[in-house]
């Protein structure tokens, strides 16, 4: 029976291996919605973990926490697109490497 | 082993304590609201006067709310906020921040064109974030405060939108912020993991008692990149210079100095609360890397808003050797930086954006040709602010470095201390420039010189006396921090790991 | 038994996070982020958390991904040219990323134990949540209200079109 | 118990004359400049009178006189305090009273100069300071008036500044002279390290000290304070100033290069004695240095052509008598020849100056000649010198020279060598005085007006007038005085009396009777040789520059190369410019002004800051202006934080 | 004694009556004649307060007088001390002397923003007094960069042709060098819990300081490379000549008459009073330095053709002179440099003034542009020789009298210094005599030169009190060394004291 059950380090790797894809899509991706998307996929993966480590300590604030990382995610997807809006308006593009008035 | 709540339901209301623990906060918030709703409802030239000066009053009110405050120090909304000397001190600073802000924006608003009613009410609206994050223990709350502080400010730097660079430096802001807030909470994830709660005290206490898990260092890492990305600590200071270029004048001295103290704030908290005594390395080198690639990188620039943002780099670096120090000497010492560097980029910024004219023409080197014959005052204001940048006595910015030096000496951070100093040595020279260009160059460029209305001269004398003050009788202030600082890390946990582990290098050899 | 549906969900949010890198195009990088996070919901039931798990369906899958794919018509955003406009990405950050991924899932695997967790070892009654979150977490709670307040202030300011702006100063 | 003379007074009287002629002067009229000039010379000599007058009421020599305190540091001290005894008495007496001489002489010479308050302002400060120098009671003090004549004697061969040789003679004079001052002042650090004082009450230390077996700090010191002498007395290798120095106005030759500067050398060298005397060594090498300049120095003397040239040359060849008597240890000898040659070679010069003045500016010999029908007073006194000089008896030269020559020859210190020398030096020295003689005043004369008018132009004392004449009383009267000196002064050497005056002062045994009975013949016949060397140098002269005057251009051409090499002063002067100055010059210029200082040092500092800005360029490439690039740094710090943190955490644990 | 009411407030009067004058210059109308009449008024003044000093100063009594020590900052533990001894007293005065002749020196040569010049000139002058008289260190690092503004902005704005270059880089040179002494100071308050001069040198004379002797080197460098560069030694010294040249005549008369002094005043206080040990075994190759710089810098001199930078490369040599003399550690030696640092200040300074008004009339510092002055300007050309002389070192004018002691220091400590140094003498006769000789003598070479007006009232009164006082310092050193020498001694016992332990094998 024990054996069945999932060991948390399982659900931990999951979630990093998220956190992980969300960095690499910033880097790699040239979209800035589809930035803005591995953003989320970091916080999902961030919320994995939040849920696992609070099944592993019987401690729901855990739980909790993950309601606040959606709601600032939520906020962050309306602002966020909001200033993509803005750019898209003045630069007429959504290529990230094709924001760079501002360097040096 | 137990979650921070007691599993039995307990039916408590807030106490009237509790509210007045967060007075300031609430006061903001509800000017800020008043502002938003009245915006719509007036005319551009009144709402450019009314609302701000409604915004002033409310943070003046603030200020007053922060005395009640004062009052009564402890834990409130069970363990969310502490009000101790520490966030009081934080609370006054940003607080104070806000309201020079909001004067010196007065011009800025109409020359630039912008909607006042948003611009107030953010500006508020961050202030409450900033604040709470100073006086917040819950990563719960710290997090939320902390998405406050950055999402208004990535609103602010947006806000002259109709110009290409402003809604760039607002995207890469926001980008960038955000990534590095997933960081953050990554790492508050793991300490939650590792050590079952999210409250600092808690988490504290937790990690004293026994062997630290290893989970809780990766926990610090992820944490301080977060925290270092707020504060634009290398090597995650990289988006400064973009950002306080593209950003409205008077919106980067609010981003250069309320949110950078609140970040600082936190820092602060978990560095000395959660003592993993061993992030002290990777304050060393983040410092030392600072304070060299912000001085170096502003030595060539030709636009005074970028040198300033360099600069701001540097000026992390600084205090970044406060926190490599010894908890009470370095919290106290960070302190005063934090108010200190406020009053002197505030001033500056101040005048940078009161001379930048309508759409920010006139911000490069060459503008600045002369400016000490066309008008004299505020040349010499500025100069001023500069040399507290530098570091020269008789101004906050010289005994800022060096209580941050000494307290490196104190805690026998030999090298770091020589890194700093040669580097407060070679920074002189561009702030250096700016007086040159000022004082000892002919005007070769029609620069409009116009005079500077009341409320900026308001927010420049509030700098200058605040610079002044704290260069000539740093003693009240300090010992205030000081004294809040003591609070803060009692019981302090044990300091000669740190000590023994510097004492290693540090010894001249 | 639950170790197969903690893979069967694992291996859906695998394939969906790789996809999401491996697409060109936005919409379907949106929908294969929300096949994540339809996934995730799975593994927060098997973690006992259903009204999280709720949550993340309705709110998250729900209501952001639409409006992300929403702007994604908006802007009619195409297929990514491929512009190479930085060597140090691939240079230092995805190396970066790889080494401190390993070492993370390294920890993992060493340090924090494998214990398992047992299904609904934690039953997330609703009250219960509601007991936190409405008396514990009071305050961040109210907070966040400023939180979203600010949001769509600042959704309005920079999205409504720059001529409004103009034209009220005018 | 001593009365109080009040000594600072002699020197102070003239500094006051200095100080108001220099500061009122120029309003003043020159009838009065000369009244204050001459009155606090004047003073000043009555003064020196008046003390040789009250020395024999001295109950102890030497007579100390303390003024002021000047310096104290720790327990070293240098005060104003004054000294006197027989040898500052002899020295006193000469300066005051052949001062006061040419003070009066300078009236009449100078009297149409233009700055004539300036002139006499400088010739009273020399006074105050060589007078200083003399009376002076440790050697700091002496230091003053040692290096105060040498300001004296800058500021007055530069006197014709508008004239650049002369402004370069000036300078060329008191930098030749800092090089001798600072071996004197290491002398000076010597004794002070060694004795802890300067005063000259050290000397009574020297004896105990050299037991201690400092023989060869001794011989140090002693060497270095003949270095010093050797530059104020223009011995070699320093005379090179002196010839030079003749571009000032002629009384200031006769009064500071022939009368009493130059022989300061001397007379510190006398009081140092007691030094010299304990270094045996040293004293050899005063001697040597003595010789060789009154030798060398009289075969250039020979060639020239310029009056004033030929006497600066004889100066420096007798003062090299004065040293080689000082060198074998006959120190009251030298001094002898000091008041003598004070004597006769200020008449010369005077002289010199009055032809200079008749012939209207022109100093080359070979433009005068048979002027003594022109100038008979002058040619009289002249002639008196001249004989003097050249040693003939019984004038005073005579006796001063055969002293040194006798004691060369005969002291423990001696040696035949030096004597021959010098009664070879002796037979040139007549020769080239009576060339000088019968070219300046025989034979015809070869002067045009012309040439006095165009010497008129470039800033000499001359005034365009008609053919030679004789110069007016108040030159002449000193000229007379001074020739009765010249023809007196030697006779109080008859039977030692000025030996056994100084003797207290030399410590010397009264030269017992026996020795003068044994050597008694010896030095007769000495005697006879150095005046028939005498004799045979007239006679040459006469032969050569009155009989056959065909024949130094004969002889001339015979020498070709050396005669040339003789004219030009055997290139001295130039030897020292290509060794020394031109080196220095260069050298500072180009290694070390435009190498060392531009090209290292300051390009160091300068490359410093361009590698700054260079390395700060770079840092801001970091900056690419590319959101994904700093995501990647952001990610790559980051990676590194965590690692070092688990790095960390594993080790904790 | 009547001076006993005064003295607790004598120094803090003294020091800030001119940052007094300074502020309320700030409110004066622009009529410049008001403001320099006022200028002059209060720097004479402060001269007339500082004669205070010397007059009731306790001769022969080694501690600090005139002490005042009231607590500034409570942590860090900063105290407002001030007080003067022997060697401080006379440097206050020397400032308070010099200034009041500037003032009269740019009295007509200013003419620009004359307001902002004298503010700066006034601001200036405290700082450089409190220099002098701080006896907590942190006091005297704060004045000692404060020092660094008003004169930058005097060059940088008032200065010539490449004032800007000159400003930046005496403010670059000077500002990293001194931040190596801050970190020595906060070390030593670290580790000694005080900032207090007094208090630390007990600490350390007594040994009670944890981890001294492993520090102490590289705080003896700390505090010697600000000074160093201050003095200037040898390599450090690239900064002075462009300074000088740019610089306006008041700022060169300060530059190097007082601020020079700021360097080598440090070093007799602050190194050999706190690392006497370290000074002991640093003194071989810091003579050695000392001395290149006497010679170096003679040497330069003599090819400048440039007035301005002749004089400046003199005062490397001459300075080169004081440190000599203070790593003698001999009597002689350190009051002889304590003398030089009086004498240079005041012939120096006469000479950057008399070069000013030579600057004044023709516009340039070449050399090659004058000859025969004495023709048309005789009393220039007689005062300018009093000052050169004195410069030369020739005895009874104030020059002689340091160098001799100096010397006989430095020789006493080694003779192979003395010798060295001693060529100095020969080396300052030939550049400046030199010098003067191609500017003064000889036929007038440029013909404007002929209308060059002598000397005005103004120039008299600034210029003949520096000739003045060169004679009095020459004839009656005894005035000023009677209060030096035992504060000079003072200062050598602990030198002497660690001297046997060093020098024993």
């Amino acid at each position: 029976m024990v054996a069945s059950y999932v060991p948390l380090s399982y659900y931990l790797l999951l979630s990093g291996f998220l956190f992980a894809c969300g960095v690499a899509g910033f880097l790699i991706k040239r979209n800035i919605i589809t930035i803005f998307m591995s953003i989320e996929l970091m916080l999902n993966g961030v919320n994995l973990s939040f849920v696992a480590f609070a099944a592993h300590w019987h401690a729901l604030s855990g739980q909790v926490f993950v309601f606040f990382v959606m709601v600032v995610a939520a906020a962050e997807a309306a602002v966020g697109l909001a200033i993509i809006i803005a750019v898209y308006r003045t630069r007429e593009t959504l290529n990230v490497d094709q924001v760079n008035l501002l360097k040096l | 082993m137990i979650a921070t709540h007691a599993p039995a339901f307990s039916q408590t209301l807030p106490q009237s304590a509790d509210y007045i623990r967060i007075l300031p906060e609430i006061i903001l918030s509800v000017f800020g609201m008043i502002v938003m709703v009245l915006e719509p409802l007036l005319d551009e030239e009144t709402g450019q006067r009314l609302l701000g000066l409604i915004a002033l009053v409310g943070t003046l009110a603030a200020l007053g709310a922060t005395w009640f405050m004062a009052q009564a120090p402890g834990l409130a909304f069970w363990n969310m906020v502490q009000v101790d000397g520490f966030s009081v001190f934080f609370h006054v600073l940003i607080i104070a921040i806000a309201a020079v802000v909001i004067l010196s924006s007065y011009e800025y608003m109409a020359v630039q064109r912008i909607r006042a009613g948003e611009y107030y009410a953010l500006i508020l609206f961050g202030a409450v974030g900033m604040a709470l994050m100073s006086s917040a223990i819950e990563l719960v709350l710290i997090f939320i405060a902390l998405e406050i502080s950055s999402i208004s400010s990535y609103v602010l730097a947006g806000f002259r939108r109709h110009e290409a660079s402003s809604a760039e430096s607002s995207l890469k802001y926001f980008l960038l912020g955000s990534f590095a807030t997933a960081f953050f909470l990554y790492g508050v994830a793991l300490m939650f993991g590792a050590t079952g709660s999210t409250n600092i005290d808690q988490i504290g206490r937790t990690l004293v008692t026994g062997p630290i898990p290893v989970l809780a260092f990766v926990a610090v890492a992820f944490m301080f990149v977060g925290l270092g990305f707020k504060v634009a600590a290398a090597p995650f200071h990289i988006w400064t210079p973009d950002v306080y270029e593209g950003a409205p004048a008077p919106v980067v001295g609010f981003m250069s100095t309320a949110p950078k103290a609140a970040a600082f704030a936190v820092l602060l908290r978990v560095v000395f609360v959660v003592n993993v005594h061993d992030i002290f390395w990777v304050i060393w080198i983040s410092a030392a890397l600072s304070m060299t690639l912000g001085n170096l990188g502003a030595l060539v620039q030709s636009n005074v808003k970028r040198l300033l943002a360099y600069s701001s780099i540097a000026h992390a670096g600084y205090l970044l050797m406060a926190f490599a120090a010894t908890p009470a000497l370095g919290t106290s010492a960070a302190m005063f930086y934090t108010a200190a560097y406020a009053a002197m980029n505030l001033g500056a910024f101040a005048v940078v954006s009161h001379f930048a004219n309508s759409g920010e023409r006139y911000v490069t080197l060459e503008d600045y040709e002369g400016l000490g014959r066309s008008s004299p005052l505020l040349a010499a204001t500025l100069t001023i602010f500069l040399l507290s940048l530098i570091g020269i006595p008789m101004t906050g910015g010289f005994f800022a470095k060096f209580y941050v030096f000494s307290a490196a000496v104190k805690a026998n951070l030999i090298w770091l201390t020589i890194i700093g100093v040669l580097n407060s040595g070679v920074g002189a020279y561009y702030y250096l420039r700016i007086i040159v260009m000022m004082y000892m160059r002919e005007s070769r460029k029609e620069v409009p010189v116009t005079r500077v209305p009341i409320p900026l001269g308001l927010a420049l004398a509030a700098c200058l006396a605040a610079t002044l003050y704290l260069g000539i009788f740093p003693n009240s202030v300090l010992q205030y921090a000081q004294d809040s600082a003591w609070q803060l890390v009692q019981p302090g946990p044990p300091e000669t790991p740190v000590s023994a582990l510097v004492s290693t290098l540090s010894e001249p050899r | 038994m639950h170790l197969i549906l903690f893979l069967a969900f694992g291996a859906v949010c695998v394939a969906g996070a790789v996809n999401l890198l491996a697409q060109r195009h936005p919409i379907n990088g949106a929908l294969s982020l929300i096949a994540v996070m339809a996934a995730l919901a799975g593994e927060y039931l098997l973690l006992g958390a259903e009204f999280v798990a709720a949550v993340q369906v309705i709110v998250y899958a729900g209501a952001i991904m639409v409006l992300f794919v929403f702007v994604i018509m908006l802007l009619n955003a195409g297929v990514e040219e491929q512009t190479n406009g930085s060597r140090v990405a691939l240079l230092f950050g995805v190396p970066g990323m790889l080494t401190g991924s390993v070492l993370v899932a390294w920890v993992v695997l060493q340090h924090s134990g494998t214990e398992s967790v047992p299904i609904g070892a934690l039953p997330g009654h609703p009250t219960d949540i509601a007991q936190l979150l409405f008396h514990d977490f009071l305050l961040p709670f109210e907070v966040t209200s400023v939180l979203i307040l600010i949001a769509i202030m600042g959704a309005v300011v920079l999205a409504s079109k720059p001529e409004a702006a103009a034209g009220k100063v005018d | 118990m001593n009365p109080n003379l009040n000594l600072w007074l002699i020197p102070v009287l003239p500094l006051a004359g200095a100080a108001i002629n220099g500061f009122l002067g120029k309003k003043s009229s020159r009838e009065g400049v000369t009244a204050v000039a001459l009155l606090f010379s004047g003073a000043a000599f009555a003064m020196a009178l008046w003390v040789a007058g009250h020395f024999s009421s001295l109950l102890l020599l030497p007579y100390h006189e303390f003024v002021a305190h000047w310096i104290r540091s720790g327990n070293f001290s240098a005060d104003f305090s004054f000294y006197l005894d027989q040898l500052s008495l002899v020295m006193l007496l000469v300066v005051t009273g052949v001062g006061f001489l040419i003070h009066i002489y300078s009236v009449g010479y100078m009297w149409d100069d233009p700055s004539y308050y300036r002139f006499f302002s400088y010739l009273n400060l020399f006074m105050f300071f060589m007078l200083t120098l003399v009376l002076a009671g440790n050697y700091l003090l002496m230091f003053i008036g040692w290096e105060g004549v040498g300001l004296a004697s800058y500021l007055l061969i530069g006197f014709w500044f508008t004239k650049d040789s002369a402004a370069s003679a000036g300078k060329k004079a008191f930098i030749v002279n800092r090089i001798g001052d600072f071996g004197f002042l290491i002398a000076l650090f010597l004794l002070i390290k060694h004795f802890g004082s300067l005063n000259f009450q050290v000397f009574h230390r020297v004896e105990s000290f050299k037991a201690a077996g400092n023989e060869g700090l001794l011989t140090a010191i002693a060497i270095l304070l003949m270095v010093g002498a050797a530059g104020k007395s223009a011995q070699i290798p320093l005379y090179v100033w002196l010839p030079d120095a003749m571009e000032g106005p002629t009384p200031v030759s006769a009064l500071i290069h022939a009368a009493t500067m130059v022989t300061a050398g001397v007379y510190m060298v006398s009081r140092s004695h007691v030094i010299f005397e304990n270094a045996p060594t040293a004293l050899m090498v005063v001697a040597i240095i003595g010789t060789l300049t009154a030798f060398f120095a009289a075969t250039i003397g020979i060639a020239q052509t310029d009056i004033k040239k030929v006497l600066a040359y004889s100066t420096i060849s007798q003062l090299g008598y004065m040293f080689m008597a000082c060198g074998v240890g006959a120190f009251s000898a030298g001094i002898f020849h000091l008041m003598t040659h004070a004597f006769f070679k200020g008449l010369l010069f005077l002289g010199a100056g009055s032809v200079i003045h008749a012939v209207g500016g022109e100093q080359d010999m070979r433009k005068m000649g048979g002027l003594r029908s022109y100038i008979p007073w002058t040619f009289l006194t002249m002639s008196i010198a001249t004989l003097a000089i050249a040693g003939f008896p019984p004038l005073a030269g005579f006796f001063s020279k055969d002293e040194i020559l006798w004691k060369v020859f005969s002291s423990a210190h001696g040696s035949w060598v030096f004597w021959l020398i010098g009664v070879v030096t002796a037979f040139i020295t007549s020769f080239y005085m009576f060339r000088l003689w019968f070219m300046t005043f025989f034979g015809d004369y070869r002067g045009t007006q012309a040439d006095s008018h165009g010497h008129a132009s470039h800033g000499h004392d001359s005034h365009g007038h008609g053919g030679p004449h004789e110069s007016p009383m108040v030159m002449l009267v000193p000229l007379a005085i001074l020739a009765v000196l010249s023809i007196v002064g030697g006779w109080v050497g008859i039977g030692n009396h000025f030996d056994n005056f100084l003797a207290p002062v030399f410590e010397l045994p009264l030269p017992a009777q026996s020795a003068a009975e044994s050597g008694g013949h010896m030095e007769f016949y000495l005697t006879i040789v150095s005046v028939g060397a005498a004799f045979l140098g007239f006679y040459l002269a006469y032969l050569l520059y009155h009989k056959r005057q065909d024949l130094p251009q004969k002889i001339a051409d015979g020498l070709g190369g050396f005669y040339q090499a003789v004219v030009h002063k055997y290139y001295i002067d130039e030897l020292y410019a290509a060794l020394f100055v031109k080196p220095l010059i260069d050298g500072s210029t180009r290694i070390l002004w435009q190498d060392v200082d531009r090209k290292i040092i300051d390009a160091a500092v300068n490359d410093a800051g361009d590698g700054a800005r260079q390395v700060s360029d770079e840092v801001r490439h970091m900056q690419s202006g590319n959101i994904r690039s700093y995501a990647a740094w952001i990610a790559a710090g980051s990676a590194v934080v965590i690692a070092f943190m688990i790095w960390m955490g594993v080790g904790a644990r | 004694m009547t001076a006993g009411a005064w003295s607790p407030y004598i120094l803090t009067l003294v020091t800030f009556a001119p940052l007094l004058g300074g502020l309320l210059l700030i409110l004066f109308p622009r009529r410049d004649r008001d403001i320099r009449v006022f200028a002059l008024v209060v720097t004479l003044l402060t001269f007339v307060l500082s004669l205070h000093l010397p007059v009731y100063f306790l001769r022969g009594q080694t501690d600090f007088q005139y002490q005042v020590d009231k607590q500034w900052v409570s942590t860090p533990n900063i105290h407002y001390h001030m007080g003067v001894d022997g060697i401080s007293l006379w440097l206050v005065v020397l400032t308070t002397f010099l200034t009041p002749l500037c003032v009269l020196i740019s009295w007509k040569s200013i003419h620009g923003r004359v307001k902002e010049f004298f503010i700066l000139l006034l601001i200036l002058e405290t700082a450089l007094i409190g220099v002098f008289t701080s006896l907590d260190l942190f006091l005297f690092y704060f004045f000692w960069e404060a020092t660094l503004i008003p004169m930058a902005l005097l060059i940088g704005i008032f200065g010539h042709e490449r004032k800007v270059y000159a400003a930046v880089k005496f403010f670059m040179y000077t500002m990293i060098g001194s931040v190596f002494m801050l970190a020595a100071i906060l070390w030593l308050y670290a580790h000694t819990g005080s900032f207090d001069f007094v208090v630390i040198r007990d600490q350390i004379m007594s040994g009670t300081v944890p981890k001294f002797p492993a520090a102490a080197q590289w705080l003896f460098l700390g505090f010697f490379l600000a000074f160093a560069v201050k003095v200037p030694l040898f390599p450090f010294h690239t900064w002075l000549p462009d300074a000088h040249v740019e610089a306006p005549t008041a700022g060169s008369v300060l530059l190097a008459g007082v601020l020079l002094k700021m360097g080598t005043y440090g070093l007799l206080r602050f190194n050999l009073g706190l690392f006497p040990e370290q000074s002991r075994q640093n003194a071989p190759w810091v003579m050695t330095l000392a001395l290149i710089g006497i010679i170096y810098g003679a040497l330069v001199a003599m090819v400048q053709p440039n007035m301005k930078k002749l004089i400046a490369y003199s005062s490397v040599s001459h300075l080169g002179f004081v440190v000599l003399g203070i790593f003698s550690f001999t009597q002689a030696g350190l009051n002889g440099a304590m003398f030089v640092m009086l004498a240079h200040g005041i012939s120096t300074g006469g000479l950057f003034m008399l070069a000013g008004i030579l600057h004044e009339r023709r516009h340039t510092y070449e050399i090659s542009e004058f000859g025969g002055l004495a023709s048309p300007m005789p009393v220039y050309a007689a005062s300018y020789l009093v000052i050169v002389l004195a410069s030369v070192g020739l005895p009874l004018l104030n020059g002689f009298i340091g160098e001799f002691l100096v010397l006989s220091g430095a020789f006493q400590d080694k003779a192979v210094y003395g010798i060295l140094g001693a060529t100095g003498i020969i080396w300052s006769a030939i550049y400046l005599l030199w010098m003067y000789q191609r500017v003064f003598f000889g036929k007038v070479t440029h013909p404007v030169n002929n209308s060059l007006s002598d000397l005005s009232g103004f120039e008299k009164v600034a210029i003949w009190p520096c000739a003045a006082v060169a004679l009095v310092m020459g004839v009656a050193p005894i005035l000023w060394l009677a209060a030096i020498d035992p504060a000079v001694q003072a200062a050598l016992t602990p030198v002497v004291g660690v001297a046997s332990r060093v020098v024993a094998p």
